[in-house]
């Protein structure tokens, strides 16, 4: 039997047995905190890869989104006493439609025009986070989030959260997945790598980059969500360009286009800084220097689109759902 | 014989420069045409107000009997119009079996909700693997299906664009300087192939330098120069044309 | 006998070797990099400073205490992370931190759920100590500092107050508190205006604040905005009284701000000019580190000092829930900041405002 | 409704928006060559600051005789970060590669990471402390100019921007050195094939670039007189933005730009709080790109 490990099983049995059972046998809150966020950043990841890796649009707007999703998510739990599905789908919905009105005009913006327009939009929803008091409560953060409800039950202690947003993360990524690894992917690719050429085999380059852009928001919305509730606690300093700047470089330290990528870049930029605490005031400069150097030795990144696109064809074409 | 595509008093103006005046010619059910010209006759901008890059400045096309004139590159693709490029377009950085199924996207449509629930779409999508298949074999890039297309050969990757238009399934295919940067030996292979296809019963407008090639495999051809149409008709009757001779002088051909 | 002798001493002697082992770790979050990293490195520096002096002392009879400090960056995420562990290292006693309110406001409901004591020597939100039965501090307040502002601008004849602060948790709340005991008291505030924390010029604020013909410009700031903003005011030809938070009692204000922190007012806390004692630690800390401290080392050395007091006097029997009890039952303290005073009711000890001005490049307590 | 409040607001914009033209020169210059974005140009601009500081206070120098160390700063740390963080990347040197989205996004982001490397440095150095330019070595003397009263650091920063702005069309346009430049970045195969050194060219404008932010740094210091570590990050993005506006490869319209973007926020400053002007550069950019998707200067086939 030649056949490859069947790789989305084989993430899904690690994130939903293997990861709780370690951290059920050590019982660190600790960890299942850092577990929790590596999944969440790993979503991020995901979305944005869709957006950067396989539409090609270089963005840094992940915390609009994420940020959006999390306020919006804080104010209905906290006003409203909203349980978990509505919140997802509103995340998801509202993510998705504020997504396609700010991505109607932008998505038409050329490489680097665009990547400052994303910028600038982050910026934008820091400035109104931080100052639109009546609403954010401002700079004092948003506090005392409750915890994720479902239906009557409230899910509480680390292994309910852990359970919730992992099935939530696969979800969003099994969504990537399928957008990425079908011939729609193929269509967006073709956008991404010559936008006359995929619009004079009859595609649309500005509808399908306008819906990988709505998608990503609308995913980036829900890790928001999710977080709310994951952290208890919002405030404008957790959706800083900066914050933007990280998912950007586990993207890139994971691989452009590639999802097992996305875990992998969210496992080293949630643990990295978290294991260079020791250095104490050196900690930035450490990190600094382990995105320089990973970006000059590994430019394709941990696990590159090449080869994860390479492994999932081998592996339709043995299953016989794809025809040579 | 019905036209396929009928082109009348086409022009297209830059900047008060008539590239192209009022040019009218047609292009038959089953035909290959060939469209030549010195350098700078026009024929890339005749070609490129058909595919819809640019907007003609006056007259009209007609494809299949309705109007087509200023339709944007995706809207005339999607009504069976395939295109090859100049300078080689195609997508490097996915293979070669991604490059192809583009264009068999491109005929089938792809939706959002078919990529998240594959059995909305089982037809669609085994149309597109079906389309991309045979367009990769019938190239013989069957073999490399699974290679970055920017890895092939020169020569490949001209197949390559040509089976990625076929793909389309089209009505009417557009080839814009197929033979440019072939050797001999390419060239007479591309010149058969070319001549299978107009066999298979497709319509092509071949735009080419190349002036043995285009005299042998086409049925006819139209030719212009400084923007006009000086010459339309069949291979023996243009070479014998005394305008043509006259554009040509001191051309190489 | 001589089997009960043995295990006697064996006993005994596992006793002694117990007592002589025995370890006090305190866990402490403080952002450590980033723009703000000046402040926790002079808190670190006066805990450990405060460790040194205690140590010396000989309470703590042979037991060793450690401070295990971690970098929040300032950031709530990163407090929450080092929360999550320290809750777990059996071996904290109790943490102290962070600097910034909203760090700690973020990490402080953890320690709490955990039944750890967070102790905070800087964090002057009101709704700090408000989190739960084991978050204590011993900082300035901000409802007691705005009380006091109110207090000092009264008597300085301030009629016409415009107030310029950080957009942060910090300046919005000092804003506010102040804004509401000097009204309360019949002050006018003709101006509030936030500025951007990272811009270098801010000329077109105070020039919307003079419009408003205030007769004194109140200024919610630290010390790197804050001296541009006295700087460019002077440099405008604005001549009116400068008045500044508690904040910018401190040795960078003086550097940066050089001529134009002449005459600022405001009111003193950790400053040499307002007692002996606080002298004394001022000439230590520079003899020891080289440089004069910030105020939060001040801050840091007091609060740590008074912890280890306490925890002295428990031994060997500490753990986490004896020193909530400890710090609850403490009282009225006498530190290098003068005699604190202890209020149950909300876990804080108040201190003492000293009426403060800018003068031949010097703080000074107005009499 | 012209009064003299508004006038003022305004002009405060205009010199906060020199401010951000300064800086974008530098930033532009390189982007024109190399079509790659250098997010290390914020931590020149710092360096150059410190090295003023250096002169002024270490050394006891005038102001303006800090001038010859800040340049030797610039070059070093433009050479460095060519070596360090593009140099890698160009391991092709056809056009496709050297021009493509993955050799851009590659750089941008090591350009990214070693600003961090370089900012993380110099906090330890000044262990992250704000410091001040000695009162009396500041440009902050009041000049008459008409009756409008400017302070020295405000003509000093308006000054270099024009002398800058004006020398390097000079340099790009009349000499030997520009027209490789020019070359370089309009054709690089051409250029390559006419026996230019492109090597020494990227080396050549990232030096005369980063010298540029290093004097940015030094006059914006001298004219403010505050200095930290992190000083270059706010004012990066903003001569990122200016660059945008200014259409990507035009430093005169990066200039332009520079000056808008200070000038929008000043008139903002009538109408809303400071603390809401951060974005106005931003909304102002979107909108700019919204009606003019390149840029509003965009030259001619670039």
């Amino acid at each position: 039997m030649n056949r490859p490990l069947p790789l989305g099983w084989l993430l899904a049995a690690v994130i939903l047995v293997v990861v709780p059972a370690a951290l059920w046998l050590f019982g660190s809150a600790y960890a299942a905190r850092l577990a929790q966020l590596v999944l969440i950043t790993a979503l991020l990841a995901a979305a944005l890869n869709l957006l950067i890796g396989t539409a090609g649009l270089l963005s840094l707007d992940t915390v609009v989104y994420y940020g959006f999703g999390a306020y919006l998510t804080a104010i209905l739990s906290t006003n409203y006493g909203t349980t978990l599905p509505t919140e997802i789908l509103a995340a998801a919905a509202a993510g998705a439609l504020l997504g396609g009105l700010i991505g109607w005009p932008l998505v038409r913006l050329a490489s680097i025009f665009f990547a400052v327009a994303t910028m600038g939009l982050a910026t934008i929803f820091h400035t109104t986070v931080l100052n639109w008091v009546d609403l954010t409560r401002g700079p004092m953060g948003y506090r005392g989030i409750p915890a994720f409800k479902l239906g009557e039950f409230t899910i509480d202690g680390w292994a309910g959260n852990y359970y919730v947003i992992a099935v939530v993360v696969l979800g969003g990524v099994w969504i990537v997945h399928r957008l990425t690894h079908s011939y729609y992917g193929n269509a967006m690719r073709a956008a991404r790598e010559d936008e006359d050429c995929a619009r004079a085999m009859g595609l649309s380059p500005h509808a399908l980059k306008l819906q990988a852009y709505a998608v990503h928001a609308s995913l980036m919305s829900v890790a928001g969500a999710l977080y709310a509730h994951a952290n208890n606690f919002l405030s404008p300093d957790n959706f800083v360009l900066l914050e933007s700047g990280l998912t950007l470089t586990a993207v890139v330290v994971g691989g452009l286009g590639s999802l097992p990528g996305a875990f992998i870049g969210a496992l080293v930029v949630v643990l990295v800084p978290e294991l260079l605490r020791p250095l104490g005031n050196l900690r930035a400069f450490g990190f600094g220097m382990i995105l320089f150097l990973s970006i000059l030795f590994l430019p394709r990144g941990l696990w590159s689109e090449v080869s994860s696109l390479a492994f999932v064809r081998r592996h339709l074409f043995r299953e016989g759902w794809l025809k040579r | 014989m019905s036209s396929l595509l009928e082109i009348d008093r086409l022009s297209r103006h830059f900047h008060g420069l008539r590239a192209v005046d009022e040019v009218s010619f047609g292009v038959n059910r089953g035909e290959l045409v060939g469209l030549i010209g010195p350098n700078g006759a026009g024929k890339t901008t005749v070609f490129n107000c058909i595919a819809g890059t640019l907007a003609p400045t006056l007259g009209e096309l007609r494809f299949d009997g309705a109007r087509i004139t200023g339709f944007a590159p995706e809207r005339v693709a999607a009504l069976g119009i395939a295109r090859t490029f100049q300078n080689l377009r195609v997508f490097p950085d996915i293979t070669v079996y991604d490059n192809v199924s583009v264009g068999a996207i491109g005929r089938a449509g792809v939706s959002f909700a078919g990529a998240l629930l594959p059995f909305l779409e089982r037809g669609r999508t085994r149309r597109i693997a079906d389309s991309t298949s045979t367009a990769l074999e019938r190239f013989g890039l069957a073999a490399h299906a699974g290679t970055l297309a920017g890895n092939l050969s020169y020569g490949q990757k001209k197949l390559l664009e040509i089976a990625r238009a076929l793909a389309l399934e089209p009505k009417l295919l557009l080839l814009d300087e197929p033979a440019a940067g072939l050797n001999g030996n390419e060239t007479e292979a591309l010149a058969v192939l070319v001549r299978d296809l107009r066999d298979a019963g497709l319509t092509i407008l071949l735009v080419e330098h190349d002036m043995p090639m285009v005299m042998r495999v086409c049925d006819r051809i139209v030719v212009l120069d400084s923007g006009r149409l000086i010459a339309d008709g069949a291979p023996a009757q243009v070479r014998a044309d005394a305008a043509v001779r006259a554009a040509y002088l001191g051309d190489d051909s | 006998m001589l089997k009960t002798l043995a295990v006697l001493a064996a006993v005994l002697f596992a006793a002694a070797a117990q007592a002589q082992a025995q370890t006090l770790k305190f866990g402490c979050y403080i952002p450590l990099t980033g723009p703000v990293a000046q402040y926790g490195k002079s808190m670190l520096n006066g805990f450990n400073m405060a460790l040194k002096d205690f140590e010396a002392t000989g309470k703590l009879k042979g037991a060793k205490v450690v401070i295990q400090c971690e970098d929040d960056q300032n950031r709530a995420d990163d407090g929450i992370n080092i929360a999550r562990k320290f809750v777990e290292d059996k071996d904290v006693l109790a943490v102290l931190g962070s600097w910034a309110s909203t760090v700690t406001l973020a990490a402080a409901p953890i320690y709490n759920t955990a039944k750890i004591v967070n102790m905070t020597p800087i964090s002057s939100h009101p709704d700090v100590t408000k989190l739960g039965p084991y978050v204590f501090r011993q900082s300035i307040i901000q409802t007691a500092e705005g009380a006091a502002n109110a207090e000092y601008l009264m008597k300085l004849g301030v009629k016409r107050l415009a107030m310029i602060g950080l957009p942060n948790d910090y300046g919005k709340a000092n804003i506010a508190l102040t804004r509401k005991a000097y009204e309360a008291k019949g002050g006018t505030v003709v101006f509030e205006e936030f500025i951007r924390p990272d811009a270098q010029d801010f000329r077109a604020t105070l020039q919307k604040a003079m419009r408003e013909n205030p007769d004194t410009i109140y200024m919610g700031l630290f010390a790197p905005q804050g001296s541009l903003v006295a700087k460019q005011a002077r440099q405008m030809g604005i001549k009116i009284p400068i008045y500044g938070a508690a904040a910018l009692d401190s040795r960078d204000f003086l550097k940066l701000a050089g001529d134009a922190a002449e005459g600022v007012r405001m009111l003193l806390v950790y400053n040499p000019s307002t007692g002996p004692k606080m002298a004394e630690f001022f000439k230590r800390y520079e003899q020891q580190f080289g440089a004069p401290p910030e105020p939060f080392a001040a801050n840091a050395y007091l609060t740590f000092t008074m912890m280890l007091d306490m925890v002295a006097t428990q031994m060997p029997k500490v753990n986490r829930e004896s020193i909530r009890e400890g710090l609850d039952k403490m009282r009225d303290l006498d530190t290098i900041a003068g005699p604190l005073k202890y209020d149950p009711a909300t876990r804080e000890w108040n201190f003492r405002f000293f009426p403060g001005l800018i003068e031949k490049g010097s703080f000074n307590v107005v009499k | 409704m012209f009064d003299s409040f508004v006038a003022g607001q305004l002009a405060i914009g205009a010199s906060v928006g020199l401010t951000y033209a300064l800086v974008a020169i530098g930033f532009t210059l390189i982007y024109r060559v190399l079509s790659a974005v250098n997010f290390a140009h914020g931590e020149v601009y710092t360096l150059g600051a410190f090295a003023t500081l250096v002169a002024v206070t270490t050394l006891k120098a005038p102001p303006l005789a800090a001038v010859p160390l800040v340049i030797v700063v610039g070059l070093a740390a433009g050479l460095g970060i060519e070596r360090v963080a593009f140099r890698p990347f160009r391991r092709f040197t056809d056009e496709a590669s050297l021009k493509s989205r993955a050799v851009r996004e590659a750089t941008l982001l090591s350009s990214l990471a070693l600003g961090i490397v370089g900012r993380e440095a110099m906090d330890q150095v000044w262990h992250g402390q704000w410091l001040a330019i000695p009162q009396d070595k500041m440009l902050n003397q009041p000049v008459n100019l008409g009756g409008v009263m400017l302070s020295a650091g405000e003509l000093a920063i308006a000054g270099l921007s024009l002398v800058l702005l004006v020398g390097l069309q000079w340099l790009l346009l009349r000499t030997r050195v520009g027209l490789e430049i020019r070359a370089v970045s309009s054709n690089l195969v051409g250029a390559q094939f006419s026996g230019i050194d492109i090597n020494r060219v990227v080396l050549a404008t990232f030096a005369v670039g980063s010298i540029l932010g290093a004097l940015a740094g030094m006059v914006v210091s001298l004219a403010y007189g505050s200095i930290q570590s992190s000083m270059g990050l706010t004012v990066v993005l903003k001569a990122f933005v200016a660059m945008v506006i200014g259409g990507l490869t035009s430093i005169p319209g990066a200039v332009v730009a520079g000056v808008l973007i200070g000038v929008a926020e000043g008139a903002a400053s009538l109408w809303v709080a400071s603390a809401w002007t951060e974005m106005v550069a931003y909304v102002l950019l979107i909108f700019t790109l919204i009606f003019f998707p390149r840029g509003l200067f965009r030259r001619r086939g670039a």
